[in-house]
Formats: structure tokens, C-alpha cells, sequence
């Protein structure tokens, strides 16, 4: 097999960061509170990926995604707790379980609901949130383990950066693949326009409920890794002011750019620790109000987001030999 | 003279679709633009109605500077255009769509008489009065257009191609409608992509390429040019 | 076995019989023209055949198989494209891609062998790129493979149309006025175009069109609409001299024609 | 924690103490009450605990669980405190005690009421203390209350669905209660945003029960009992130290009554002084949010002192070994096994637009 | 019997909010989030009305509605319209911007603070029994005003110059330029005047639920959109419809199945119901016309 030459810059490109992190580590720069948050940042970098692919590429306006951030996280902790205790066997099975679950509830609810367009749609998965979060507040009930509204203490705390690190890699290089297949092609054409894709020979509700299901699953593949990195979970994370973080990231990133998901879910994941820090606690109050204020100004400034549709070169698939000259065509949007 | 254009140039972003284009239109006359597809027909149309801002030139309409005059207000000053692509309002019935077009006008008995004879001159909408105009055909649609663009009762009317999707007989009839309306003294700017028939309507002809005017007479002389005959006119005309 | 028969097919939308009883029977190779006034159905009828609608009566066969009822994306990978009156393309998407994209029911490789990479995605992709670029290249396109296909002039847009539908490779084209918009010159050149696409790719082709320079120089057959229901059909000729038609459709200028 | 305590620049010895509570967001008000009771503590102590001085690091946990790991993990990791007083919510402090204990940082939550604070699994987490009593105990006195002073028989119980402390005294109100020989006629739940009870409420008022158990924070009653007397329930209403607050609505709650900490009215001493100096202080009553944190941090800064050392491991022993503290809300307090204070419940009823000293109960 | 009346009060409510939002999604195509916390500052205005400035309820309810008009045209110049060509999602986006802005900017200090307030009853509560059924002078009020609204905003869109100017905003700006609508002017009012309702619809809910805090928003601005939703979004007697039908799902589940439940047996039924109804109850089909 031929490894592409994109790929290999992506692969020095992920190990000079992680030589820097590393590096930071060594000389106390990050200490373990900044490593968490860029654990987290990166957790959240493989559930907005998640939702990219729902919605940047497939168009599928999705205001549910924490709903299996939230399955997924739940599932492998519970995993864990009861069978697993630390051990990395469990934290690989447990992870791939909740991302497993979260796939099978996004098929059971994509198939119907996927039907709907737009802000319908939008609509019913906020809806289907919240009916997973009041299932998650009562879900003692059934498992005790779950914890309910009380929360679940006691998840193993196996995920650290390496281990983050290397998934959040291998979930970039297969988003990539996917979207530079026939299967991303086909899901961009119907986020462009569904009715001529239908009638050009795609299974549209297929490939809805296919991008739908990989999302999801990647949520909840993220949901399981935040449940080994926070030792708490708790209904009131995975509510639909989370799926609007998610959602933010994807639309501020750029619709259709993996490049903008990926930068804008680590940027923003900084975002609120930073501007405590630089308001100290004096002024902590202002930052829920600075925060929404570089929102909309974010926004204002670049309606389509920060990377709308391009990629970083090194994202890109290998460039095309079509005789004329550099192609560099993919299935986000032409140049 | 009731719209002198000068030396317009538009910009769609950094592209220049207008390179300086300047025109007249004389009172009582039909002025046709002709030109290929992207040419930028309608591009200098929707600068004279205020959608566009060019960034350099004017235009002038009876002896008023009229180009930093918002689109709406423009209508009130006697400009109505209709524009390309049927842009009809699909939830709006056929007879709110024609009541629209006399949004300006506030002679209620006028309006009314307007849209009779509106309904007189396509009988098909007085059919369709109370249909969704969305669920029209094409064709339909398109009489929606120019009887909205008819009910303002303007000085100078611009239809953007007007026969586009049209069937042959109804292209005939637009091009008899137009004709009468002029003779009942509404000046009009054309565009056409069928320029056959549009020569023959007018008065005048401007030939427009990417975004200049190459070429500009009295229409018959226009369509006699032998350049013009085969570059638009076609040699399909002459088949059969 | 005749390509495409329909029979008695009908559709209403709440009180309008939009098609009403409509026949058609198409043998290989032919290209027929459906014409009639705005608003006769038309359109209606591709809609029907490429399974947008469902019928209200009647039955669609292609190639011998009952295909009514079938979803679109079913209809089309069994050998019906078609272009639409309105262009939708996929704007945002190279035109390439546009074109590559309906490769999709006929691609060799698994989700797997995406995800991977594997040899067999490598070579199945190196062949759609090759034979996209060579669609794009039969009309005209292919210096624009890398742009966005909503900068495309229109004309180019249209032409992309006819090659992306090409490119599910149809037993049946069905064209939706592809010379709309189009000046006199322009619509010459469209003949040429899908007289040359029907050799090129042994197609069989109904066509929708009000220019009747096109209609009348390609078709070998045309069908007359109004109302819903045919009013006539027979050749170019007989058609041109058809009093129904003349008065429901073509008016006096039909003479120019 | 390791390398906490330094040497400050002037040579004096320095400890560090964080507080974490919700100073943003929808639960704000709680943070800002026991912001000042912690800032209270510190200014009356000096700002120093036995031979070292007080440098404290304020942080907001915005009530959500994510953010109180990051602070927590701010605290230990990057200020490097040896002790945290907080937070205000079991919700966001049974995080802040996995982290405080795993990492050996005291923490001691001035109103953190759920068990799993300090115990989980069954599992005492050393490090972790409080300065309120547990859910169980409070529900079980009201319970106790009702049947033995009131002499009610039957009640009815309304509780927030996703809130782990009207859960738990919900629970433990209802277990005591039908022990004792009560009937709990009712139980229903309602969700933190909801506003319209009436649903619930007009099938409690069919019901007629003698008690209405409301456990939930004084906005949230006060909502729910205007509602429920517009409904034509005569009942008494019940509830905990949520109610504690001069923003209660004591027009609507009259007549009702709750287990609380202590009583503004105590003439004890302690109690007299901290309302006199937080009344000069910030001009309005102290709330059991400013209170508890209150005593907390006083339980902390004397632990402190009775260890002299910034380490957190011989604080943690100190405060364990706590005895005859007196607080605000208990005289005599020393801590049970599980880090919880042992303190008595105070009843209170709210009368005439004050709270009236009831009885305290064991 | 009478919880279909608790379920009546509360759907009424729901309509007070919902049909400020629908009209402002039928013109502009915008789920605007920031309605909900308008309707907040609208609660706030008016209590700061009549509980501390001491004006009459009829002038502290104009009060809170002019001065929500005006928050709501300066939003819109200042988020949205920057905006108005960009993708739908950009607007949306800056929508939840311009809500949490108005949530967090309300819980400083020096705004509204972050307390709870307790909102005393400007007017005395007066219990009727007409035919049997108990009800409230402030409940007819709300139903009242609710049905005013209706037929108010009927009437504007269907009957008046300017709601026909609505209506082809809503669909092509251009094409309602060239008829001779000023767009900016037309949107504006389409702000102003949901902005107003929603102000009115915070004053009436405030008496109703006599406490208000900057979060209040939040949950009726989703039930709220949501009923509008499942009356088909952008039809104004669908907001009340489904509304109606919200009220009542969620009380009749919280007295005879669970109020545990209530939320989540409320928006199945919207997905139900958008199964059945993709567009809503009263949405038209959305087939496109190809
Ligand atoms: N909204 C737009 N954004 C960017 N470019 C545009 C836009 N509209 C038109 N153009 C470009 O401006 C040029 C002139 O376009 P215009 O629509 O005026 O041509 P036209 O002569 O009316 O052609 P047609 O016959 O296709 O209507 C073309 O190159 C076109 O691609
Ligand atoms: N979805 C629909 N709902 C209601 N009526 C419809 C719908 N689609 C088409 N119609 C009606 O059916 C009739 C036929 O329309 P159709 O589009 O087939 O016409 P056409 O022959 O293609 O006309 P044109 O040449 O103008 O495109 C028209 O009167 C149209 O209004
Ligand atoms: C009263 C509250 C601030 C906290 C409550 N005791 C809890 O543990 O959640
Ligand atoms: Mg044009
Ligand atoms: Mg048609």
C-alpha cells in the first residue's frame, strides 16, 4: 500500500506538535491543569469532528450531538466501573462500546428522523436530546451505576494525552479517507442538493443515516475518552447548551473543513480557561458576557468560518492526475 | 432621453462584470441589450434598479442622478423591472403576486382596474388567480412576472428575458404585449437572449460582450450586421 | 422490447389533472420531443418517470421492468438520467467532483477500503478520476474540472448537467430544456452537442424543449402536450402543419421554424 | 499539593487556600453569599492561620461539573494550594473532592449535603470535609418533626428531579416518615426550570395531606407554594436549610417550617456577632450559603492553626481531630468518621415575616 | 377537568412567547434563540414598572414594550443583519451570541443582577367559577390577550400593506425591493413588533409566575419554539396550536404518568408529530417543484 505524500507531512506534522507538548511538559510550562485543557480540547476535537460530518458535509442540521457525547460517555464508564477498574484493555473496550452504542441509538433515531429537513430536523434532535438527558436523570432507576441526576463518580481516570493524542490522530486520518472517498462525495452531494442526488442514483437516506451514524459514533467514541479524563459525569454535561458548543465549533470552523473543525474545537476549548485567566476573579463575571460578545463578532467577521470549506494541504487527498496541471479538487469545494 | 447610463463599471466581488458601459433610452422607445450568456445583461440591469451599486459611472433617469437611490425607492420614481428568472413570491397567490407589483400605488380602484386588465391579457392567471404562484409551471410563472412588472403602471419598463422558457406562442404574445405597451406610451428596456425577435421590436440595440458594448444602432441596422447574424441570430433560424 | 412504455399514466395535484392518461412508448435509439404549451405537464412527466412523483394512475416500464413506484436513485441506476429545467448542480462541489459523485453505484471498493486506503481504493479511484475527466472532456469541461461549479457561465453549467447525467451512464437521457436561456447560435450548438453525446453513448433521449429550432432538427418524433393530455404526435412535419397544434402552441410565427 | 507552603518573598510563611463556588451562571447569587462569607473568615482571622499568612485564589465553577474539574485541577496543579474551601453544590463539589482527595488537598464544602461528597462507594475520602450536616440527617428530623411535634399523618413530598439534594432529603424525609407511622400520600418531582406546578398540585390538593415537604432552594418554594395555595392546599408546608434565605417569601411560606443550621436568633454569642459584622459588612442578613462557608472556612483556618503547617496531610489530621469548635451553626463541633460535622438540627418557622427559633432537634 | 385547565393556562402561555417567535421566523427564516431572553428583559422592565418605579400595569406593560421594540431593532441591526446574506447558520449562530450576551450582561451587578426577584401581583388575583371550572382573572387575561395577538397578527400579515411586504421579504429580498419594499425597514418592524409581544408576553408571565432571574428565559424560549414548531414554524395560529397542544402533553403527563417525565413525552410527541407532519401541523408540504 502506498502511503500519500499528505499523508506522511500530516503524520511529521502531529509528531512535531507532539514533540512540542511533550517538550512544554518537560520544562513546566504545561502543567497537568493546562494539559487538561488541552485533553479536553482534543476530546473535543474528535466529537465536533463527529458533527462535521453530519452536518458540514452531509447537511444534516443536527442540535442533538451531546445527546451521544453523552451515551458514549456514560457507556464507558459504566463499562469501566463495573468490569474494567483502570485497566487499558477496558479503557479500549469501554470507549469502543459507548462509541458502538451511541452508532446503534443514531441508526434506531436517524432512520425515521432523518427524514425531516433543516430546522426541523434541527428541532427533533434537540428534542431527542432532551429526552436522552431526562433518560440520563433517571437512569438509576434501571442501573444504579449510572448514578441519575446525582451524576456518576468513580470513573477510572485511564486517558492521558499520549493515548488521546494517537486517537484524535487516527480519527483525522479516517475522517479524511471518508470524506475523500465516494462515501464523502456522495455525502456533500447531498448536503448540496438532495433531490438531484437522489435522482443521480445516490441512496440519500442511506448516506444520511451512514454520516449520521459515524458522527454520532464519534461522539460518543469522544463521550467514552471524556469519561476517562473527568471523574464525574453528570446529566447536566451533556445537555443541549453542549450540543450548541458543538455546533459553534463546526459553523465557526467552516462548514465542509475539517482544518476549521479541528483548529476552531482546540481553540475554543482554550477560549473560556484563558479568559479566566486573564480576568481574574475580580472580573469573572464579564466572562460569560465576553464570551458571547467574541461569538458574535466571530462570526460577524467571518460568516463562513475561519476555513469555510478549505482544507490545510495536508488534509487534502493525494492531488489528482487529470492532465491539467495541479488538481487539487476535493469534496469540500472547488478553489 | 428619460435614462442616460454613463460609463458604468460594476464588480461582483473583484470580478468586473460591467467595464464601462454607457447607453440611452429615449422616451417612448424599445432599447434592446443583446448579448451572450454571462455577457453582463443583467448585471447593468440591476443597476439601473438600484440592486446594484456600481463602483464608477452613473445613471441618469429624467435628468436625476438615480444610482445611490435605494432599489425601493427607485420603483417610486416609475422604474419597474422584472427581473430574469421569474422571481416570483411562490406562497404569494397569483392575484397577491399581481397586487405586489402595484405595492407603490395606493389608487385602489386603478389597482384594481390594472389587475382586470392584467388578467385580460393572460387568461391563464385569472384561471390560476387563486393558485399558489409556486406551484405554477415556468411559463406560468413568467406571465406572473411581467404582469407584476405591468401593475406599477411604470415609465420605463426592463424585462430581463422575458420569452425565456416560453412556449412559441406565448413568446409571440409577450413580444405583441410588449409592442402594445409601448404604443400606449411605456418606454422599455429589453434583454433577450432571442434576439431575433428582439430586433425586431425595438427602436435601438446594444450589442454587449463581457462587459462592454461592441456595437450599438437603430435595431435594424443592427440586425442586418452581417457579424450579428451569425454570432447571435444563428443559423437554426434558417433551417427549414 | 421497447426502452421506455408508459401507459395511461395520470397525476393530479388536489383538483388539477396535471397529466392526464399520458402515453408513450420509446424504441432504442430514438430521440423524441415532448412539447406543448407552459404549464401542459411536461415537466410533470419526467418528474413520473424519474420517480420524483408517484403516479396517480398508471404504469411507467423501462426496459421491459415496472418502475413506478421505485425510489429516484433506483430508477436512475437502472438507466434513466436526466437534466433538470432549473440547473441543480452540486454548487459548492468542484465540477469534477460533480461528476464523480454519481459514480458511486458503480464503485468497486467498500467503506472499509476507504477508511484503509487499500490498493483497490487507489486503483478504483484512479479509474473514476480518468473516466470523470473523460465526460468532462466529451463536452468541453474539462479545463474547468477544479472550479466551483456555482462560477461556472451558465452555458457551462448546463453542459455540465448533460455530463454528470451522462456519467451514471443512462440507457435514457432525459432532457429538461437544456437550450432555455439560450441565443439563437447557442442553441445550434446544443444540437450538435446531443446529437453527438447519442452516438458517443448509444443513448436514447426525450427532450423537452420550446426552442423549436432544436426540437424540430433533433427529434425524430414528437409528442404534443396540453392540459395534461397529448394532443398530437407524429413527426416534425406533421406536427408543423398540425391546426391543433398551431393554435394551442406553435401560433402563427411557427413559420419561422 | 507537594510543594505547598513556601517561604513568601518577605521570609514569612505563606499557605495557600483556594475557594471554588458558582460565581457565574444561573446559581450565581449562592456563589456571591458564600464568597463573602469565606472573604468574612479571612479578614476577621488577619488573613492568617498560626504563624502563616493567608493568600487566597478565587475561582468560579459556574455550577457545571467539567469546569469544576479544570478548577480544581487549576488549584492543586497550578496554584498549588494546600486546602480548598468549596464548592457550594454536591454537583460541582463531588468532582472537586475526587480530585482534592486523589491529589491530597484538603477540601472542605461549606454546603455540599449529598454522602457521595465525602464517602464514596463506601469509601471515606480522607481529605474531604464539610461544615453542613448530610441530607439524611436533616430529612430525618423533619420527618421526625412532623410526626412527633405537628402530629401529622399523612404528607406529600414535591422535589427536584435533577438535584441530588431535594433528592436526598426527599428520600430520606419520606423512609423516616413512613417509619415513624406517616403516610406519604404523594411524590412528585419537577424539573429545575419548570414554573408551572399546577398539574402536580391539583392532585396533591385532592389529596389533602397535612404536610406539603418542600426540599428545594427558597426560590424555588416560594414558586411552588404561592401555586400550591392557589390550589386550595391547606397543608403545612416543610422543607430544609435550602429555604434559609431573606429573599424567602414569607408571605406565601408562612406558617411553615425547616430544618436549618442555626437560628439568626440564637442569643449565643457567635451568632450574634457574625450577623452584626456581615449586616456592617455588606448591609443585608447573611443567608446559610454565607453562613455554613462561613464556618467552614473557620474550621479550616483552625485546623491550620493547630497543625502550624501548610501541609496538607497534617491539616487533614487536624481537622479530623476537631473538638468543641464553636461555630456559627453548632457550639460544640467535632467531625464524625465521615468528615461530617456533628452538630444538632435547628427547626425554624417562618412566622409573621421573620424565622422563629422552633426547637433543636438531634 | 381541571387539568385540562392547568394545561390550558400553561399552552396559553407557551402561545404568548411562541408567536412572537414564529412571526419572526416566517419574515426572516432565523430560529431566533435571543427571543426567549428578550422576553426576559421584557419580564424585568415591566417589574421594574409597576413593582419599583410604581407606574399603572397598563403603562409599565407599554413601557416594557417599546423598550423590548427598540432592544429587539437594535439586535437585529447590530447581529443579524451584518449577516443577512450570509448563510443561514452565520444568523443562527450569532443568535445564540446575542442570547447568552443577554443572560450573562443581565446577571451583572449593575444590569438586572443575578438574584432571584420576587415579582409582588400588580393586580389582585380574583378566582371565578364559571360553569363549574376555576379560573383566574389572570388567566382570562392571558387567554385574552393571547387571542388579541392572534388575530392581530392575522390581520397585519394577511390584510395590510406591510404585512404583504412580509411576506415577500420572506421569500426573495430582491424581488421585494424591486416591488418598492424598503427590506431594512420591513425587517426591522418584523423585530420591533415580535420583540414587543415577546416583551408582553414576559410582563404577563412574570404576574403569572411572580419570579423572574436573567436565565428565566431559556426554557419557555425553547417550549416556546418548539410548540411553534409542531404548529408548523412561521404559521402564526400554528404557534398557538401547538402551543395548546404543548400545554396540555405536558400537564396531563406530569398528573397521571410522571412529571419526571414531562419533557421528555413532550418532545417525543414532536417528533411524532413531525413524522407524521414533516412541517408541522399546519405546515404545507415542502414538495419542491422541480
Ligand atoms: N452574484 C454574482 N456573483 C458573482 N459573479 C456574478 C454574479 N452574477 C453575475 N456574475 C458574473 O457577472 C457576469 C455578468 O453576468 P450577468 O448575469 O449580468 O450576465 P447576462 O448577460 O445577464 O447573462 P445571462 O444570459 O446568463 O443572463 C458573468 O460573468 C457572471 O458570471
Ligand atoms: N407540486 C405541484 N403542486 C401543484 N401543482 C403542480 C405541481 N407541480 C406542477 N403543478 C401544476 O401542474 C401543471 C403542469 O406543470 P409542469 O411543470 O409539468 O408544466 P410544463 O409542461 O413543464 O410547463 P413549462 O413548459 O412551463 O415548464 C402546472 O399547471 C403546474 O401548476
Ligand atoms: C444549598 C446548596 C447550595 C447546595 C446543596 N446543599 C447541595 O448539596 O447541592
Ligand atoms: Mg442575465
Ligand atoms: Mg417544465
Amino acid at each position: 500500500m502506498k502511503i500519500s505524500r499528505q499523508t506522511i507531512m500530516l503524520l511529521i506534522l502531529a509528531a512535531a506538535f507532539f514533540a512540542l507538548v511533550k517538550g512544554l511538559q518537560f520544562a513546566g510550562v504545561l502543567n497537568a491543569y493546562w494539559q487538561l485543557v488541552l485533553d479536553q480540547a482534543l476530546v473535543t476535537v474528535i466529537g465536533a469532528l463527529g458533527l462535521s460530518l453530519i452536518y458540514g458535509f452531509t447537511g444534516q442540521f443536527s442540535l442533538g450531538h451531546a445527546a451521544f457525547y453523552g451515551l458514549g460517555a456514560y457507556t464507558a464508564g459504566a463499562i469501566d466501573i463495573v468490569y474494567g477498574n483502570g485497566n487499558i484493555i477496558f479503557f479500549f473496550v469501554s470507549i469502543l462500546a459507548g462509541a458502538a452504542l451511541a452508532g446503534l441509538v443514531a441508526l434506531l433515531i436517524g432512520l425515521p428522523i432523518l427524514r425531516l429537513r433543516s430546522d426541523y430536523l434541527g428541532i427533533a434532535t434537540l428534542g431527542f436530546g432532551i429526552i436522552v438527558k431526562v433518560g440520563m436523570d433517571n437512569a438509576n432507576k434501571l442501573i444504579p451505576v449510572l448514578g441519575g441526576a446525582t451524576g456518576m463518580s468513580g470513573t477510572p481516570q485511564t486517558a492521558h494525552f499520549d493515548l488521546i493524542f494517537i486517537l484524535v490522530l487516527i480519527i483525522i486520518l479516517l475522517v479524511r479517507n471518508f470524506v475523500f472517498s465516494t462515501y464523502g462525495r456522495a455525502c456533500t452531494s447531498i448536503r448540496e442538493d438532495e433531490i438531484a442526488a437522489d435522482i443521480m442514483g445516490i441512496d440519500t437516506t442511506r448516506f444520511k443515516v451512514l454520516a449520521f451514524v459515524l458522527g454520532c459514533s464519534l461522539a460518543g467514541l469522544a463521550g467514552g475518552i471524556y469519561a476517562h479524563r473527568y471523574p464525574f459525569l453528570h446529566p447536566a454535561s451533556f445537555d443541549f447548551l453542549k450540543s450548541f458548543d458543538f455546533l459553534l465549533i463546526v459553523v465557526l470552523g467552516g462548514l465542509g473543513s475539517m482544518t476549521g473543525t479541528i483548529v476552531t474545537a482546540i481553540g475554543w476549548g482554550f477560549l473560556m480557561e484563558v479568559l479566566r485567566a486573564v480576568l481574574g476573579e475580580n472580573f469573572i463575571d464579564w466572562r460569560g458576557v465576553i464570551y458571547a460578545l467574541i461569538l458574535i463578532v466571530a462570526i460577524i467577521l467571518r460568516p463562513q468560518g475561519l476555513f469555510s470549506g478549505k482544507e490545510l494541504g495536508l488534509l487534502l487527498p493525494r492531488p489528482l492526475q487529470t492532465g491539467q496541471g495541479k488538481e487539487r479538487s476535493h469534496a469540500g469545494t472547488g478553489s | 432621453m428619460i435614462l442616460e447610463v454613463k460609463e458604468l463599471e460594476v464588480y461582483y466581488g473583484a470580478i468586473r462584470a460591467l467595464q464601462g458601459i454607457s447607453f440611452q433610452v429615449n422616451e417612448g422607445e424599445i432599447v434592446t441589450l443583446i448579448g451572450a450568456n454571462g455577457a453582463g445583461k443583467s448585471t447593468t440591469m440591476r443597476t439601473v434598479s438600484g440592486l446594484l451599486q456600481p463602483r464608477k459611472g452613473e445613471v441618469v433617469f429624467q435628468g436625476r442622478r438615480i444610482n445611490r437611490i435605494p432599489a425601493h425607492k427607485i420603483v417610486r420614481l416609475g422604474i419597474s423591472h422584472v427581473p430574469e428568472g421569474r422571481q416570483i413570491f411562490p406562497n404569494l397567490t397569483v392575484t397577491e403576486n399581481l397586487l405586489m407589483g402595484a405595492y407603490t400605488r395606493r389608487d385602489r380602484a386603478g389597482i384594481k382596474q390594472s389587475l382586470e386588465e392584467v388578467m385580460d391579457r393572460f387568461p391563464r392567471l385569472r384561471e390560476r388567480a387563486k393558485q399558489l404562484a409556486g406551484t405554477l409551471s415556468g411559463g406560468e410563472q413568467q406571465m406572473v412576472a411581467m404582469g407584476r412588472g405591468l401593475m406599477s403602471k411604470p415609465k420605463l419598463l426592463i424585462l430581463d428575458e422575458p420569452s425565456m422558457g416560453l412556449s412559441p406562442l406565448l413568446v409571440e404574445e409577450i413580444f405583441n404585449i410588449i409592442k402594445t405597451i409601448n404604443l400606449q406610451g411605456t418606454t422599455i428596456l429589453l434583454v433577450e437572449q432571442n434576439a431575433f425577435m428582439a430586433l425586431q421590436v425595438a427602436h435601438q440595440a446594444y450589442v454587449l460582450e463581457t462587459g462592454r458594448i461592441v456595437l450599438s444602432g437603430p435595431a435594424r441596422e443592427v440586425q442586418a450586421n452581417p457579424q450579428i447574424r451569425s454570432a447571435y441570430l444563428g443559423e437554426v433560424q434558417m433551417v427549414s | 422490447m421497447p426502452v421506455l412504455e408508459v401507459k395511461n399514466l395520470s397525476k393530479n395535484f388536489g383538483g388539477l389533472k396535471a397529466v392526464n392518461n399520458f402515453q408513450l412508448t420509446m424504441e432504442e435509439g430514438e430521440i423524441v420531443g415532448l412539447i406543448g404549451p407552459n404549464g401542459a405537464g411536461k415537466t410533470t412527466v419526467f418528474n413520473l418517470i424519474t420517480g420524483i412523483y408517484f403516479p396517480s394512475a398508471g404504469t411507467i416500464n423501462f426496459l421491459g421492468e415496472q418502475i413506478n413506484g421505485l425510489p429516484p436513485f433506483r430508477i436512475c441506476q437502472k438507466g434513466i438520467a436526466r437534466t433538470f429545467q432549473n440547473i441543480r448542480l452540486f454548487k459548492e462541489n468542484t465540477v469534477l467532483d460533480n461528476v464523480r459523485t454519481v459514480f458511486h453505484p458503480r464503485i468497486k471498493y467498500g467503506l472499509l477500503d476507504a477508511l484503509f486506503r487499500t490498493p483497490r481504493f487507489n486503483a478504483e479511484e484512479e479509474r473514476v478520476n480518468r473516466e470523470a475527466m473523460e465526460f468532462l472532456a466529451a463536452l468541453n469541461l474539462a479545463d474547468r474540472s477544479a472550479h466551483k461549479a456555482s462560477g461556472l457561465p451558465y452555458g457551462d453549467q448546463r453542459r455540465l448537467e448533460i455530463a454528470r447525467s451522462l456519467a451514471c451512464r443512462p440507457k435514457l437521457l432525459i432532457l429538461d430544456e437544456p437550450a432555455a436561456g439560450m441565443n439563437p447560435n447557442e442553441v445550434s450548438r446544443m444540437v450538435d452537442l446531443v446529437r453527438m453525446i447519442k452516438e458517443k453513448f448509444q443513448l436514447t433521449i426525450l427532450l423537452i424543449e420550446h426552442q423549436m429550432g432544436m426540437v424540430m432538427n433533433l427529434c425524430e418524433r414528437l409528442v404534443v402536450m396540453d392540459f395534461g393530455q397529448i394532443i398530437a404526435s407524429g413527426t416534425p412535419d406533421e406536427i408543423r402543419n398540425n391546426q391543433m397544434v398551431l393554435e394551442a402552441y406553435l401560433g402563427k410565427g411557427a413559420t419561422v421554424a | 499539593g507537594q510543594k505547598a507552603g513556601q517561604q513568601g518573598a518577605s521570609g514569612e510563611k505563606v499557605i495557600k487556600i483556594g475557594f471554588v463556588a458558582p460565581l457565574t451562571g444561573d446559581v450565581k447569587t449562592f456563589g456571591e453569599s458564600a464568597k463573602k462569607g469565606f472573604n468574612l473568615a479571612l479578614e476577621q482571622a488577619g488573613n492568617k492561620a498560626g504563624d502563616y499568612t493567608i493568600q487566597p485564589v478565587i475561582v468560579d465553577d459556574r455550577n457545571d461539573a467539567t469546569e469544576a474539574v479544570n478548577v480544581a485541577t487549576k488549584l492543586i496543579n497550578e496554584n498549588k494550594v494546600s486546602a480548598i474551601v468549596g464548592s457550594l453544590t454536591s454537583l460541582t463539589t463531588i468532582p472537586i473532592s475526587e480530585l482534592a482527595n486523589s491529589n491530597k488537598v484538603v477540601e472542605i464544602s461549606g454546603t455540599a449535603t449529598s454522602p457521595k461528597v465525602t464517602v464514596e462507594n463506601g469509601k471515606r475520602k480522607d481529605y474531604i470535609f464539610r461544615a453542613c450536616f448530610i441530607d439524611p440527617t436533616q430529612g430525618t428530623v423533619g420527618a421526625k418533626f412532623a410526626l412527633n411535634k405537628l402530629h401529622a399523618k399523612t404528607a406529600a413530598i414535591l422535589y427536584d428531579q435533577g438535584n441530588d439534594y431535594t433528592i436526598g432529603l426527599a428520600k430520606n424525609f419520606e423512609d423516616a416518615f413512613t417509619k415513624g407511622g406517616g403516610k406519604v400520600l404523594f411524590k412528585g418531582t419537577y424539573a429545575k426550570t419548570d414554573v408551572d406546578f399546577s398539574a402536580v398540585l391539583t392532585n396533591i390538593a385532592q389529596m389533602k395531606p397535612d404536610i406539603l415537604y418542600l426540599p428545594d432552594y427558597y426560590q424555588k418554594v416560594s414558586l411552588i407554594g404561592k401555586q400550591a395555595r392557589d390550589k386550595g392546599i391547606k397543608a403545612t408546608f416543610m422543607g430544609g436549610d435550602g429555604w434559609d434565605s431573606s429573599d424567602l417569601d414569607y408571605k406565601t411560606m408562612d406558617g411553615g417550617y425547616f430544618t436549618a443550621h442555626y437560628s439568626g436568633q440564637d442569643p449565643r454569642p457567635e451568632v450574634q456577632k457574625w450577623v452584626k459584622d456581615f449586616k456592617a459588612k455588606y448591609n443585608s442578613e447573611p443567608d446559610s450559603f454565607a453562613t455554613l462557608t462561613y464556618d467552614a472556612t473557620n474550621l479550616l483556618l483552625n485546623a491550620i492553626k493547630t497543625a502550624n503547617s501548610s501541609d496538607p496531610t497534617k491539616i487533614k489530621d487536624a481537622l479530623q481531630a476537631t473538638k468543641g469548635f464553636s461555630a456559627v451553626s453548632g457550639s460544640d463541633i467535632s467531625f464524625d468518621q465521615d468528615g461530617n460535622p456533628i452538630k444538632p438540627v435547628t427547626i425554624l418557622q417562618v412566622k409573621d415575616g421573620k424565622y422563629k427559633f422552633i426547637s433543636i432537634m438531634k | 377537568m381541571e387539568q385540562i385547565i392547568n394545561g390550558l393556562q400553561l399552552g396559553f402561555m407557551y402561545a404568548l412567547i411562541a408567536l412572537g417567535y414564529t412571526m419572526v421566523y416566517g419574515v426572516v427564516q432565523l430560529i431566533n434563540f435571543a427571543h426567549g431572553d428578550v422576553f426576559m428583559v421584557g419580564a424585568f422592565v415591566g417589574y421594574f414598572g409597576f413593582a419599583v418605579w410604581g407606574l399603572p400595569l397598563p403603562l409599565a406593560i407599554v413601557n416594557a414594550m417599546v423598550i423590548c421594540a427598540i432592544l429587539g431593532m437594535v439586535i437585529e441591526k447590530i447581529a443579524y443583519r451584518p449577516l443577512r446574506y450570509a448563510p443561514k447558520i452565520a444568523a443562527l449562530i450569532s443568535a445564540l451570541g446575542v442570547s447568552l450576551f443577554l443572560e450573562y450582561f443581565s446577571s451583572l451587578k449593575f444590569v438586572f443582577g443575578p438574584d432571584y426577584r420576587v415579582v409582588p401581583r400588580p393586580i389582585h388575583e380574583v378566582h371565578w367559577h364559571i360553569l363549574g371550572i376555576p379560573i383566574t382573572n389572570i388567566q382570562v387575561m392571558v387567554i385574552v390577550v393571547v387571542l388579541v395577538m392572534l388575530l392581530l397578527l392575522q390581520l397585519l400579515i394577511y390584510r395590510t400593506r406591510i404585512g404583504m411586504a412580509m411576506r415577500t421579504v420572506a421569500v426573495d429580498h430582491n424581488a421585494a425591493r424591486l416591488m418598492g419594499v424598503n427590506v431594512d425597514n420591513t425587517i426591522s418592524l418584523t423585530f420591533a413588533i415580535g420583540s414587543a409581544f415577546a416583551a408582553l408576553g414576559g410582563v404577563l408571565y412574570a404576574i403569572a409566575y411572580p419570579q423572574i432571574q436573567p436565565f428565566m428565559g431559556i426554557m419557555p424560549g425553547l417550549k416556546a419554539f418548539t410548540a411553534a414548531v409542531l404548529g408548523g414554524i412561521g404559521i402564526i395560529p400554528g404557534a398557538v396550536i401547538g402551543a395548546l397542544i404543548m400545554g396540555q402533553v405536558e400537564t396531563l403527563t406530569a398528573a397521571f404518568i410522571s412529571s419526571q417525565l414531562r419533557d421528555a413525552i413532550a418532545f417525543a410527541i414532536l417528533i411524532l408529530v413531525l413524522l407524521i407532519r414533516p412541517t408541522g401541523i399546519l405546515g404545507r408540504s415542502q414538495t419542491e417543484k422541480v
